[in-house]
């Protein structure tokens, strides 16, 4: 009997938080964080990286160039007199841990947040950025998370857009008028490859092919091949590192001919380690001019602690670590005031970016390099030059 | 036409790395009844002793011996850690399948720690040789791929056919009780079937890594793919995991050359459904499926 | 008539008869407001939240291999079904269409799925249902017109309680949802139809013999696990503020079938118990940096081989020790 | 035909089932009627649990019909699951409870009550009102247990009842799902006296309730309580039916029961191919190759055998009778090693109780198997080299392999089949020829003929005869006492794990033999024994 009543009582509970649970909240009610003051232990910083899963490559590269930055700023005697912690933790490039993350940062006295990688997880984290007001300055390039305004979330460009007005521009400077695209099947490619037929097709470029491929195949010739065949002049491939280096092998077996243009990420040293001779005439834009005396210390330092040569994402986190410290120099370790600066940061020092390239940030942009300042590269017997016109 | 050729010879190719992935797999199975998720690792790990090796400098053939060995060594201690439970009761197929699985996780961690995460690849012997098919030219190493494949299963085969050690493997797979009336050493022989998986895994993977980049986590889709290709040809039989790798990779490379990446994505887990519905045994097996220890 | 004599001293009746169905409700449901009494940092919160949901899509899967015996590596498709559902309707058309819409979509999934694939034997249905989740990623990831592909869905809002706001809305929402189907759990397992799922497994010949169709009830079970799997996916959507592929691929199809059976497959705490070791723990290994997988691996291994019977295996033995010493 | 039985007759016509080569029912004709108890006895092999298995759709007849009467209506149930004919009130016990053991025996017994599909819902959600029904259903559990004198065990884990209590609770699963037919196997099997006569009186009751009954039981004293008609097979076939006590009387069937087939191996002993087992003399003197000493053999934590002692000496056959449940195969298996045993082995003075089976095997034992245990999915010669390989290797392959060729001649020729293709006496063959591939001292035989025709049984005589005669020490479980008469030199008669008769096999005459298998059955607590 008392069984009977209390089951009864739970089912009218239920029913009862059932109709109470008839609105979808979509607010982000801002609940003021406490700035957190500059521990003597020091002021940290989170990193947020997907080191395990399918990102895993890149996102070590990253750590590397964190790291070493770290000890950089530190040797000189941290940021006005405290030196810089990194709370480097890995999201396996899963949106729900990215989110916890955030929180985990936010709950721990990090001042701002760097990373992370894949544009997925950005877009997840946004909310939760916003409502922990702390500054995020993020890798990921998809201009999805620009179109999404978050004051707090900053980008390091250039954004896919950034990349694609770039390749456009030296597309027409070379007379070539049929692009086919391929993206990867991964958040990378996929985000982008809206993105690149629309741009394209307003550059008066109309992709003669759109497909794409997966990175972890053992062989790309058969997509290529259909590329070859589809009367393309050139090739656009839009994937992070490594894969270039299949694509490239695919290329010399089908006998492709064209010159593929590929993202920043093409300059990861793999292609070359992988691909060898295969990989020439693969175009891309790097970030990074290696030409630029700050970029050769950097690397001289980068082989006398890691050995071999520098990928650019390491050279890229190392610049976001930069920005960010920069930015504490000039503000202390205030999670608000710090969002504020970097509204106004505008550096011509840093590793990425042409000579004479800017860094820039503005209420209206927050993405640091725009499409311009990029160095089209070009590898040549399984080494990277510099292309005539950069 | 030629188009055409190329995609088969390519596609056997992808199919032999599923074949030998798979092999690993039913190796295992017909020694111990044991379906190992971790043999992607096995591959992985072997690969990569192969690249460090040849990247100190020594040559392929160093490369692939410190492979097996490493490899072997890990077969026997995996194949110790999962018998001694076995000898007090059977293990049942959950069991099994998160033991693997965790072993799986454990391994690609170390791995990760070990070597990094970058995507390695081993210079093939056969490096810069093509084999030209009209304006096109295959990677002499995918005719490396299908042969190795080939020898791997002939030796496995060989070896459960024709050895006094074979014979009792394939009684203990074939029924425990029977063979412990027979007085085979139970615990023993599993021992040696986890070894033996170990040793096709190794040697798969440095085939492997010729033609496909090599990174820790290159080891969960390695051994998603052979277990897809074992049961596709029915769990319990070599020449099905061969067949099974094949049919898997010529689709895929087929669907993926003359239609889209789309289609090419869901081959393999289609072509496996299909099978099953149809024939609930794989393409070779008996309808004898899964069996616990 | 005579009787005989006992083989074992009397103990406690161990028939579900006295086991009062409500209690587990009503303790996670303290459990709950104590939790939000206490009110933990927002990590704190969001990881128990993220627990108590995983919890909620593990206790069909209980069920699922507690009581039927089933292994399904593919259920990560239930959860993006109940996922996505969420991320399309929750704004338009309220929180109970989702979560029904999920529901459904995930229920004649398995339905289907259930009658073509349970023929299959362990090893075979378990790689078919990888397949399963497999197909399913793929399609997530392609059907861009629906689920926009990689990029995801953002901006789904969340399920709002008690005028509660942000993550403490989910998580009291969470616990309630959980409180349900644990009674539900308890409720079938107490039932004809629990427990011709059991016997099934135990024994399928003895089952057949009083008049069990032990095909029926594995698709019922199997059904059931994609139920509870979609509601937690709506619930994980909410959390991650999106529904993406990535958060639904086969990682977190294992996380499910690992959550019973490292916590004691059918044990009714093993969804909530389970799903702390899984989901929470990595979390708070975090401190081991790169390895705390490896820790986290070796311990499933071992719970796997060494410890059947999972936790529950130590909580019995641990009563049984304490009852023995108090009489 | 059909309208002159009562209503709720299972009428089974013509219902044959073959496995492999081996026929394991022969177009046999069977009817229980309501009210009805039927008994059905046999040898070893004779087809009695498949015949049940028929009826109850455990598995499905290759030809013959299965039909339950209505009144002037009647239900085919040919192709029905067991399912369905469970559904239609046939229920069956199993030789072996089979409970869930984590459950209590109430919710083991609710099992039995019949719940329609919506009902069922309904309470699987667990709705106020299911309250009513699952009290319902534990209040008829209780009842049944009642009835069964087991109500005050209704809460116990199944696992902590005694074998007894198991069986009683199975049965009360059967009155709660009110069944019209019952299909008992062997229900007294390893049961202590008391839980003989509870299982026995309920199944007196349930008979004079008007449930029609099928007994398959080896214990005589109960099918003379119970039965009203006796059925006795052998071979697939029915050998005889009719009323009980003239059908027990009917001398073939004392013979065939007893297994009594003295002529024909007499008949096979005196061809010359054979010769008698004259070494067994001189070597009496011999010091005994194989000596157990206070031998008990444990399932889980009983003592499935209790006290056992023998010597066999070389070129001596030892043959272990009695009962089923006796225990007698269970000693083999401990002497081999595959069971826990406690007390002293020696094989030529050297102690193997400490020794794994392989090590026993390699140390000169041999163990054949009840028959059908080959490893069928290797080929025959396969089967022999894994002997040969486990056995002592003391003679190379081929020897052994032409020793088995000149015995077995017929398994030679297929040694390239797979054993699971060889008919039940080829396989047979196959297990001895795989005892002889070790080269052994000693050979445990279990029940090398059980199944067979009775042609081939003189075949087995002659093997085992040749065997001791080149020295090897014999040890066999047999129902068929014309081959221990005539392979063996000493007999050691068992009943419930304990030892009632020792001596040689002159002195086994029939009296004694009636006595080891039909007098009643010493008492005993150990009633877990017979979990074999």
């Amino acid at each position: 009997m008392r069984t009977r009543r209390i089951v009864h009582a739970a089912i009218a509970f239920l029913a009862a938080t059932a109709l109470a649970a008839c609105s979808t909240g979509t607010d982000s009610s801002a609940s003021p964080s406490a700035a957190p003051a500059a521990a003597d232990a020091g002021i940290t910083i989170g990193i947020d990286l997907p080191l395990t899963g399918a990102s895993a490559a890149p996102a070590e590269n990253m750590r590397k160039g964190f790291e070493l930055r770290a000890k950089e700023i530190n040797d000189a005697g941290g940021v006005n007199g405290t030196p810089i912690v990194l709370d480097i933790q890995d999201d396996a490039g899963d949106p729900t841990t990215g989110v916890a993350l955030v929180d985990r940062f936010a709950q721990s006295n990090a001042v701002a947040i760097v990373g992370t990688y894949n544009s997925p997880v950005v877009l997840a984290q946004s909310e939760a950025v916003a409502r922990a007001q702390i500054p995020q300055l993020v890798f990921a390039i998809s201009s999805a998370i620009t179109r999404q305004n978050n004051p707090w979330v900053f980008q390091t460009g250039p954004t896919d857009l950034g990349q694609i007005d770039g390749i456009v521009e030296w597309l027409k400077s070379r007379g070539l008028t049929k692009p086919a695209i391929l993206t990867d099947t991964t958040a990378f490619g996929s985000g982008a490859k809206p993105v690149l037929e629309q741009g394209l097709t307003e550059g008066g470029l109309t992709p003669v092919l759109s497909d794409t491929f997966a990175v972890d195949a053992a062989d790309l010739s058969a997509v290529l091949l259909k590329a070859k065949q589809s009367g393309a002049d050139h090739v656009i491939a839009w994937t992070v590192g490594q894969p270039y280096a299949t694509l490239a092998k695919g290329a010399q077996q089908v006998g492709l001919g064209l010159p593929i243009i590929g993202t920043a990420s093409a300059a990861d040293p793999a292609v070359a380690r992988l691909a060898g001779d295969a990989a020439d005439n693969l175009f891309f834009q790097d970030s990074v001019n290696r030409e630029k005396p700050q970029v050769k210390e950097v690397v001289e330092r980068w082989s006398a602690h890691f050995g071999g040569t520098v990928p650019s994402d390491a050279l890229v986190a190392h610049d976001m670590l930069t920005v960010i410290t920069d930015g504490l120099r000039a503000v202390g370790p205030d999670r608000a005031k710090l969002r504020d600066f970097l509204e106004t940061y505008r550096n011509d020092t840093l590793l990425t970016g042409r000579i004479d390239g800017v860094w820039q940030y503005t209420p209206q942009n927050h993405v640091g390099l725009v499409g311009g300042n990029l160095v089209w590269k070009q590898y040549d017997k399984g080494t990277i030059k510099v292309v005539d016109g950069s | 036409m030629n188009q055409l050729i190329y995609f088969v010879i390519i596609g056997l190719g992808i199919g032999a790395v599923y074949a030998l992935a798979g092999l690993g797999v039913v190796t295992l199975f017909t020694g111990s009844g044991l379906a190992n998720f971790a043999q992607g690792d096995l591959m992985v790990l072997g690969a990569l002793v192969a690249v460090s090796v040849t990247s100190a400098g020594h040559g392929y053939v160093a490369g692939l011996l410190a492979a097996v060995a490493v490899v072997a060594v890990a077969g026997v201690l995996l194949g110790a850690l999962f018998t001694l439970p076995m000898r007090h009761r059977r293990m049942d197929v959950d069991v099994v399948i998160i033991g693997t699985l965790g072993v799986a996780t454990t391994m690609t961690t170390l791995a990760g720690i070990w070597w990094g995460r970058q995507p390695q690849r081993l210079d093939s012997p056969l490096a810069g040789v093509f084999v030209p098919v009209g304006e096109m030219r295959v990677p002499a190493h995918y005719v490396l791929l299908l042969v190795g494949a080939a020898v791997v299963f002939g030796l496995v085969r060989w070896f459960h056919r024709r050895t006094d050690i074979g014979l009792q493997l394939r009684a203990v797979a074939s029924s425990v009780p029977a063979a412990r009336d027979a007085g085979v050493r139970i615990g023993r022989m599993l021992v040696v079937a986890w070894t033996i998986a170990a040793l096709v895994g190794g040697v798969a993977g440095v085939l492997v890594a010729s033609v496909l980049p090599i990174a820790p986590e290159s080891a969960l889709p390695l051994g998603v793919n052979g277990f897809a290709a074992a049961i596709i040809g029915g769990l319990a039989n070599p020449a099905g995991a061969v067949l099974g790798g094949l049919v898997v990779g010529l689709a895929e490379t087929l669907a993926g050359g003359y239609l889209n990446d789309t289609v090419r994505q869901s081959v393999a887990p289609l072509v496996l459904l299909v099978v099953l519905v149809l024939r609930p045994g794989g393409l070779l097996g008996r309808a004898r499926g899964a069996r616990t220890v | 008539m005579t009787t005989i004599a006992p083989a074992a001293p009397a103990r406690r009746d161990v028939s579900p008869a006295r086991h009062w169905r409500w209690t587990q409700p009503g303790l996670l449901l303290t459990g709950g407001a104590l939790v939000l009494l206490i009110d933990p940092g927002p990590f704190d919160l969001r990881v128990i939240t993220l627990v108590v949901a995983y919890a909620v899509a593990a206790t069909g899967f209980n069920v699922l291999v507690g009581f039927a015996g089933i292994v399904s590596i593919g259920n990560s498709v239930f959860l993006a079904a109940g996922g996505y559902a969420w991320a399309l309707l929750a704004t338009s058309y309220g929180p109970l269409v989702a979560l029904l819409a999920g529901v459904v979509l995930a229920a004649v999934i398995a339905a289907l799925a259930g009658v073509l694939l349970l023929r299959l034997r362990a090893y075979y249905f378990a790689v078919a249902t990888l397949a399963l989740g497999t197909l399913g990623t793929v399609v997530v990831r392609n059907w861009t017109a629906v689920t926009n592909g990689d990029a995801g869905i953002t901006n789904v809002g969340y399920i709002k309680v008690f005028g509660l706001s942000g993550v403490p809305s989910i998580f009291v929402a969470a616990v309630v949802l959980l409180a349900l189907v644990s009674f539900l759990q308890e409720a079938l397992r107490t039932s004809p139809v629990g427990q011709a799922m059991i016997i099934g497994r135990y024994d399928p010949p003895a089952a057949e013999g009083i008049g069990v169709s032990v095909a029926y009830t594995r698709v019922v079970a199997f059904v059931l696990s994609a139920v509870t799997a979609a509601l937690g996916g709506a619930l994980i959507a909410q959390l991650a503020g999106g529904a993406f592929p990535d958060q639904f691929a086969t990682t977190s199809a294992i996380s499910l079938l690992v959550i019973p059976i490292i916590a004691g497959r059918g044990w009714r705490w093993a969804p909530l118990v389970g799903a702390a070791i899984v989901i929470a723990l990595p979390e708070y290994l975090r401190f081991l940096a790169e390895y705390r997988l490896v820790v986290y691996g070796a311990a499933v291994v071992l719970v796997a081989l060494f410890l059947p019977g999972g936790v529950h295996q130590v909580v019995r033995a641990v009563a049984e020790r304490l009852g023995r010493s108090r009489g | 035909m059909a309208e002159r039985r009562p209503a709720g007759t299972l009428v089974g016509r013509g219902l044959s089932v073959s496995f492999g080569p081996l026929t394991a029912v022969d177009g046999v004709d069977i009817e229980i009627g309501p009210g009805e108890c039927v008994g059905v006895i046999g040898p070893n092999g004779a087809g009695k649990s498949t015949l049940l298995n028929l009826l109850s759709g455990a598995v499905p007849a290759d030809r013959g019909s299965v039909r339950l009467l209505r009144g002037s209506t009647e239900v085919r149930l040919d192709r029905a699951a067991a399912r369905v004919r469970a559904r239609h009130g046939i229920a069956r016990l199993f030789q072996t409870a089979r409970l869930v053991p984590d459950w209590s025996a109430r919710e083991n017994v609710e099992l039995g009550v019949r719940t329609a599909g919506p009902a069922a819902w309904l309470e699987a959600l667990g709705l106020p009102t299911s309250k009513r029904r699952a009290a319902h259903r534990a209040r008829a559990a209780e009842e049944a247990l009642a009835r069964v004198g087991l109500v005050e065990r209704a809460g116990f884990r199944s696992a902590e009842l005694s074998l007894g209590q198991q069986r009683l609770v199975e049965l009360a699963r059967i009155l709660v799902a009110d069944a019209r037919i019952l299909l008992l196997d062997e229900p007294f099997a390893g049961l202590s006296r008391s839980a003989r006569e509870v299982v026995a009186g309920l199944v007196a009751q349930l008979r004079d309730e008007g449930v029609g009954i099928l007994l398959v039981e080896h214990d005589l004293s109960q099918i003379r309580k119970l039965a009203d008609r006796l059925v006795v097979m052998d071979h697939g076939r029915v050998l005889a039916a009719g009323p009980v006590e003239e059908t027990l009387a009917d001398p073939e069937v004392v013979k065939r029961y007893i297994g009594d087939v003295e002529l024909e191996i007499g008949g096979a002993l005196e061809e010359p191919a054979a010769p008698a087992p004259q070494p067994v003399a001189e070597q009496r003197s011999g010091p005994p190759m194989l000596q157990v000493r206070d031998l008990r053999v444990f399932y889980g934590p009983v003592a499935a055998v209790d006290g056992v002692s023998f010597d066999v000496a070389a070129g001596e056959g030892l043959g272990l009778v009695g009962p089923n449940g006796a225990g007698k195969s269970t000693i083999l298996r401990g002497v081999a090693g595959l069971l826990r045993a406690s007390g002293d082995v020696e094989l030529a003075e050297q102690p193997l109780g400490s020794l794994a089976t392989p090590d026993r095997y390699r140390r000169g034992l041999a163990f054949v198997p009840q028959t059908l245990t080959a490893v069928v999915d290797l080929t025959v010669e396969e089967n022999l080299r894994l002997s040969w390989l486990t056995g002592t290797r003391a003679d190379r392959f081929a020897e052994a392999l032409d020793r088995v060729g000149e015995l077995f001649p017929e398994v030679l020729d297929r040694r390239s089949e797979q054993a699971g293709a060889l008919s039940g006496g080829q396989r047979q063959m196959l297990a001895i020829g795989r005892a002889l591939m070790a080269s052994p001292r000693t050979v445990l035989l279990d029940e090398p003929t059980a199944g067979l025709a009775p042609g081939l049984v003189p075949i087995f005589a002659d093997a085992l005869a040749r065997l001791r005669a080149t020295g090897v020490a014999v040890v066999v479980v047999e129902h068929n006492l014309g081959l221990v008469r005539a392979a063996c030199t000493h007999v050691l008669g068992l009943q419930a794990g304990r030892p009632v008769w020792h001596g040689p096999t002159e002195r086994f005459d029939a009296a004694v033999a009636h006595e080891v298998f039909l007098g009643a059955q010493p008492d005993t607590t150990q009633e877990e024994q017979v979990h074999s």
